[in-house]
């Protein structure tokens, strides 16, 4: 049921350089905010920029950021009449969504069910299928467990395939199988870590692709029926299934072939009932788009869509879940020039290792088209408990090689001091003449990182 | 289990009463003061309706023989664990072998001690609730008595509560809004004039104005009050009709009777009022010798004050489980 | 602590809407009480039975309590609008097909007279009766359960001759035994618990009328045809 | 002079490099006597050393009760006489108010209430300062 009610206060159940951004989105709209943080983020300067800021646990996340309950009360307390989840933590937690709107107020976000269909792969693979949306060749129902019929269903698909957990995602709960004799055994550890990790051993098979690009597009839906796509992004750039950099709109995809797929998806969106922002994830590879999955939430790269559509995601996030009508169709959607997104994490540029401690000396890149989203400033304790997100560079150009161009300027005067960062690794990665050039898969990054390091 | 180790004449084990069997003439039975249990019930994660004992008269010892928690709501009788002071209202995690003792209440009449799961002995007719009428319920349909030993209800999802305890607002504060206070230490009923009201002619009008005394002839099956006498103008013959606990019934004597949790399943006396639903556990908590004045009502009011109550209590149970889990997830 | 604050109006007068001789009035805030104020025989109690049949159905009644050609209804919850709901207990009732229930017939064996029959005497003072004569006039009707209450399993007995009509006692006894058999008014019945009576007992029985752990608790049922067959006159 | 906050999880991880930097692994506070065990890690092949402080009182005799969760924080519990902690423990220094459910704070065994640190009716967070409390004599 689509919660219309208004809110005047709105609760930020997440931290750092999000619970800005939503607390910078609040506040041009006129909306109250919260901010709930955990001991280890008390100091914070970020925590005061709301209008209320309640500590509500203690430093590890499960006891803070994840303790719903805590942030219900939360909420109660400080008359919050909305909760917005941010992304990752609770953003696409089912019994969340469905606690917050069972406390009486608006969680800015989908429905309970809509989070629960698209949270099982395979229930959201067949919801895909329904609404045209081109999808990975594999059957959209759970795995059998006779051995005879499993490999029959990945004959029929053809080597290679993947397996992989209904419940899971992220990467995780999948293993690719090369060939017959390999299968049985994968399909056995696989359910069994399917069983152990996301509590179902519901698997199911797919065609694995062997060099494809990862490309989203970003929709939009109000409570009314109404929706549209925002455009795409290419989100390749990966190591180990974290998104490195991601830009819009993805290079060499023609306007044609995307816009198919943007409006499958927009009818997807009308078919499920879903409201607020999504993005749906696909593989692509040989000129055609395979649905992997999509997240029910705001993404950490919106921005490079924001950019390039001019429009700002989470003020649309917070207007359709007061249960206004969407201003826009889809005619008014347009793609200016090219944004790119560099994620600043506070990790070791080399072993990829998290690093805590303080921010001695920070000076931000500027400049025109340069925006930079972060929650840290000079003096700042990066805290071990969380994930390395420390800023996000976004920068945007006429195109790509403007943007590109602009990047590498903007990472050079990004200083930022007490604590390893990636930010040698980014600078380096914008000098390489294979990403300048573009359509690089999602193989790309980890391969050229064991190439530099071999160098 | 538990074990009782002290109590009076006219401790019983209660849930919400019998219902459905008026029709053969079993009454309801159930606490004098349901909110208290239900409230109780929300605090420790029960089931609205679980059993618990209901306590009206002291001193009252229990021994608790396995780890569980529990909470006295109702009348605020300076309770205590193992010697130590326990705030009424307020439930608390407890180890096996610890004694509670309730004493001489200081406000209300009747305390209620919930216990995590519920008291389990055998459902009767649906109901765990003594009927001391049909003598079946309860603890073997009879008064607790001292060496009683009483088993208690599995606890699906038990709640963690911290070893300070975790309280809830007594109602009587937390429901003031919907609640007339007492004018000069009256307490406020209100009623909703009945059948044969308009039979009273001017003393109807007596009926609401004066203030009743409750009588010492006053238990869980009816109170009895004494004032100036109220008759109907001309005698009238009824004929038996079913009654429910709050009619107001005038007997010959012209001093009304108000049916309580262990109300008569049918009457014949003319019936002057009968007190709205929401207002019969303020009844069940007013003491013998004290003061009570009716005050007319409509059903929409009784209505509003019933949804407040109802709200009430499920944020009682929902803010309950929401605490325990936040601390408990804190650990 | 917020909501709106219930204000203590002026309420509106006592509800009694009656209608071709059957009348609603409220018993508190969830009980109904339709009286058919007719005559008190077998037709009316019929409708009363189909009434209750049709009542019990309603998705808000707690439960039913019909009595001597009436019927109490116990909501789950207070109505806003009472009028609303007698009007509809109105309609239920002229609706209501009179329907006979096929009871059983139960023959209750009893002691007349003795140390039980301590109103026997009473009795023949006012009907001008030997005590032969009532005990005779008892045994000899066919009954007809009306209804049950007052006590658990206690049946409401229909068909008493009026010749041993005895009005119930302003001061009532205070421990009349279980088993005895009582005349109130124009009906007549078998204690089921022991205690405090303003009925008038005749005789004892041995029958027990309830037993809470059996399914059916009560022996009675309304509808059921009673006769009482005398094991012996104590007199 | 600042004391240092030993909640913030900073100043534990380097605390604890220093001490394994030294070889500890282990310390033991006991109070009241004020005796602190330091354990040396089994490489030092050191017997454990037990230092007892000289210190008998002033240092913890007045501490601080923090939030053990977010609420409002209030003195009495509202009950139907509504007057403050007349039947509370004895160590209760207050409660924390979501709607209607209370969670008593006590002072902990052997304190008692020096002084409230917040005004009744605050919302307080999780670890905020409530009271300080003293160590009964």
């Amino acid at each position: 049921m689509p919660s219309q009610q208004r809110f005047d206060k709105v609760l930020i159940a997440n931290r750092g350089e999000v619970a800005l951004r939503v607390v910078r989105a609040c506040r041009e709209m006129g909306l109250k905010t919260v901010v709930v943080y955990s001991e280890a983020d008390r100091d914070s300067a970020y925590v005061k920029s709301a209008d209320q800021s309640i500590c509500i646990g203690p430093s590890s996340a499960s006891k803070s950021y994840l303790n719903q309950s805590a942030i219900l009360l939360a909420a109660r307390l400080t008359g919050a009449g909305a909760v917005h989840p941010g992304y990752g933590f609770l953003s696409e937690n089912t019994s969340f969504s469905a606690a917050v709107e069972k406390a009486g107020m608006t969680f800015i976000g989908p429905d309970a069910s809509a989070i629960a269909t698209m949270g099982d792969k395979i229930a959201a693979k067949s919801a895909m299928m329904a609404a045209g949306v081109p999808c990975v060749p594999g059957p959209d129902t759970e795995l059998p467990s006779e051995p005879e019929a499993i490999r029959a269903i990945a004959a029929g698909i053809g080597y290679p395939v993947i397996v992989k957990a209904a419940g899971g995602g992220g990467g995780r709960g999948m293993r690719v199988v090369l060939n017959e004799a390999e299968l049985q055994e994968a399909v056995a550890l696989t359910r069994e870590e399917a069983r152990k990790a996301f509590g179902t051993p519901a698997l199911y098979m797919e065609k694995f692709l062997q060099h494809p690009r990862h490309i989203e597009i970003q929709v939009l839906c109000d409570t009314h029926g109404n929706a549209v796509w925002l455009g795409h992004r290419d989100c390749s750039m990966q190591r180990r299934h974290q998104k490195v950099v991601e830009e819009a709109p993805a290079p060499g995809i023609s306007e044609t072939l995307i816009g198919t797929v943007g409006e499958a998806c927009v009818q997807a969106c009308q078919q499920i009932g879903y409201r607020g922002v999504g993005t749906f994830e696909f593989l692509y590879e040989d000129g055609a788009f395979y649905f992997i999955e999509m997240n029910t939430r705001l993404q950490v790269e919106h921005p490079v869509t924001e950019e390039t559509s001019g429009v700002d995601i989470v003020q649309q996030q917070l207007r359709v879940a007061q249960g206004e009508t969407l201003s826009m169709t889809q005619v008014d959607v347009t793609c200016a020039g090219h944004a790119i997104e560099c994620r600043i994490n506070a990790e070791d540029p080399k072993t990829f290792m998290p690093s805590a401690g303080v921010i001695t000396a920070l000076e931000l890149p500027q400049g025109e088209g340069v925006r930079v989203d972060t929650h840290v400033e000079a003096g700042y304790k990066v805290s071990p408990y969380y994930d390395s997100l420390i800023a996000k560079l976004i920068v945007h150009g006429q195109d790509r090689a403007d943007a590109m161009q602009r990047t590498r300027s903007a990472l050079a005067s990004f200083k930022l001091e007490g604590i390893a960062t990636n930010l040698p690794l980014l600078r380096e990665l914008f000098e390489d003449a294979a990403f300048a050039k573009g359509e690089t898969d999602i193989h790309y990054l980890e391969k050229w990182l064991k190439t530099r390091g071999a160098a | 289990m538990i074990e009782i180790i002290q109590t009076g004449p006219f401790n019983t084990v209660q849930d919400l009463g019998r219902t459905g069997f008026r029709n053969i003439g079993v009454t309801t039975s159930g606490a004098m003061d349901p909110l208290a249990l239900k409230v109780g019930n929300s605090l420790l994660g029960n089931e609205t309706g679980a059993a618990v004992l209901e306590i009206q008269t002291y001193p009252f010892k229990l021994r608790f023989a396995k780890q569980t928690s529990f909470v006295v709501t109702g009348a605020d009788c300076g309770a205590s664990l193992d010697g130590r002071m326990v705030q009424p209202w307020c439930a608390l995690p407890i180890e096996a072998g610890q004694v509670l003792e309730l004493g001489q209440p200081r406000v209300g009449t009747r305390a209620y001690i919930c216990i995590a799961g519920g008291i389990d002995v055998a459902a009767v007719m649906g109901s765990r609730s003594t009927s001391l009428r049909g003598a079946f319920g309860g603890s073997d349909g009879r008064f607790l008595s001292t060496g009683d030993v009483l088993k208690l209800g599995e606890v699906s999802t038990a709640l963690n509560f911290p070893a300070t305890g975790l309280a809830v607002i007594d109602p009587a504060y937390a429901l003031a809004y919907v609640y007339p206070a007492n004018e000069d230490g009256v307490l406020l009923v209100r009623a909703i004039p009945a059948g044969e009201h308009a039979l009273f002619g001017a003393d109807a009008e007596r009926f609401w104005m004066q203030t009743w005394k409750i009588s010492t002839q006053s238990d869980r099956t009816g109170y009895r009050l004494m004032g100036e006498p109220i008759k109907p103008t001309t005698p009238v013959e009824m004929r038996s009709h079913g009654v429910v606990s709050g009619v107001v019934q005038v007997p010959p004597s012209g001093e009304p009777i108000i049916q309580m949790a262990d109300a008569n399943t049918a009457g014949g006396y003319p019936k002057i009022a009968g007190v709205i639903e929401a207002d019969l556990w303020r009844l069940g908590q007013a003491r013998i010798g004290s003061r009570l004045r009716f005050v007319r009502a409509t059903h929409a009011q009784a209505a509003s004050v019933e949804k407040a109550v109802a709200a009430f209590i499920d944020d009682v149970r929902s803010t309950s489980r929401m605490v325990c889990d936040a601390l408990q997830a804190m650990k | 602590m917020s909501a709106s604050v219930v204000k203590i109006t002026q309420p509106v007068e006592a509800l009694a809407l009656g209608r071709n001789g059957v009348r609603v009035s409220p018993i508190g805030s969830r009980a109904f009480l339709l009286e058919a104020t007719g005559e008190f025989d077998l037709a009316s109690q019929r409708r009363i039975w189909a009434l209750s049949r049709a009542v019990e159905l309603w998705s808000e009644t707690l439960e039913i309590v019909p009595g001597m050609t009436n019927l109490l209804v116990v909501l789950k919850m207070t109505p806003e609008d009472p009028e609303l709901l007698a009007l509809r207990l109105l309609d239920a009732w002229e609706q209501a097909e009179s329907i006979d229930l096929a009871g059983r017939t139960i023959e209750i064996t009893v002691t007349y007279g003795g140390e039980h029959a301590t109103d026997l005497a009473a009795l023949c003072d006012r009907s001008g009766l030997s005590d032969r004569e009532v005990i005779r006039i008892h045994y000899e009707g066919t009954y007809r359960v009306f209804a049950l209450g007052s006590a658990p399993g206690f049946g409401y007995l229909h068909g008493l001759d009026p010749r041993i009509y005895m009005p119930r006692k302003t001061v009532p006894s205070l421990n009349m035994a279980r088993g005895c058999v009582t005349i109130g008014g124009m009906q007549t019945g078998v204690a089921v618990l022991t205690g405090p009576n303003g009925w008038n007992s005749i005789g004892f029985a041995e029958l027990q009328m309830f037993d809470p752990m059996s399914a059916t608790p009560a022996v009675m049922a309304p509808g059921d045809t009673v006769r009482f067959v005398p094991a012996s006159i104590e007199l | 002079m600042t004391k240092p906050d030993f909640s913030d999880p900073a100043i534990i991880e380097r605390l604890t490099a220093a001490l394994e930097a030294a070889g500890v692994d282990g310390i033991e506070i006991t109070r009241p006597g004020q005796s602190l065990l330091i354990r040396l890690s089994s490489s030092a092949k050191g017997p454990a050393r037990q230092v007892r402080s000289g210190k008998t009182d002033a240092v913890d005799a007045v501490a601080i009760v923090k939030a053990p969760m977010a609420g409002e924080f209030w003195l009495s519990d509202l009950s139907r006489t509504g007057t403050p902690a007349a039947s509370t423990a004895r160590d209760a220094i207050g409660f924390l108010r979501v709607g209607p459910i209370l969670l008593p704070v006590s002072a902990g065994p052997s304190r008692r209430l020096g002084r409230h640190l917040v005004e009744p009716g605050t919302i307080v967070g999780f670890g905020d300062p409530i009271a300080e409390v003293e160590t009964e004599a």
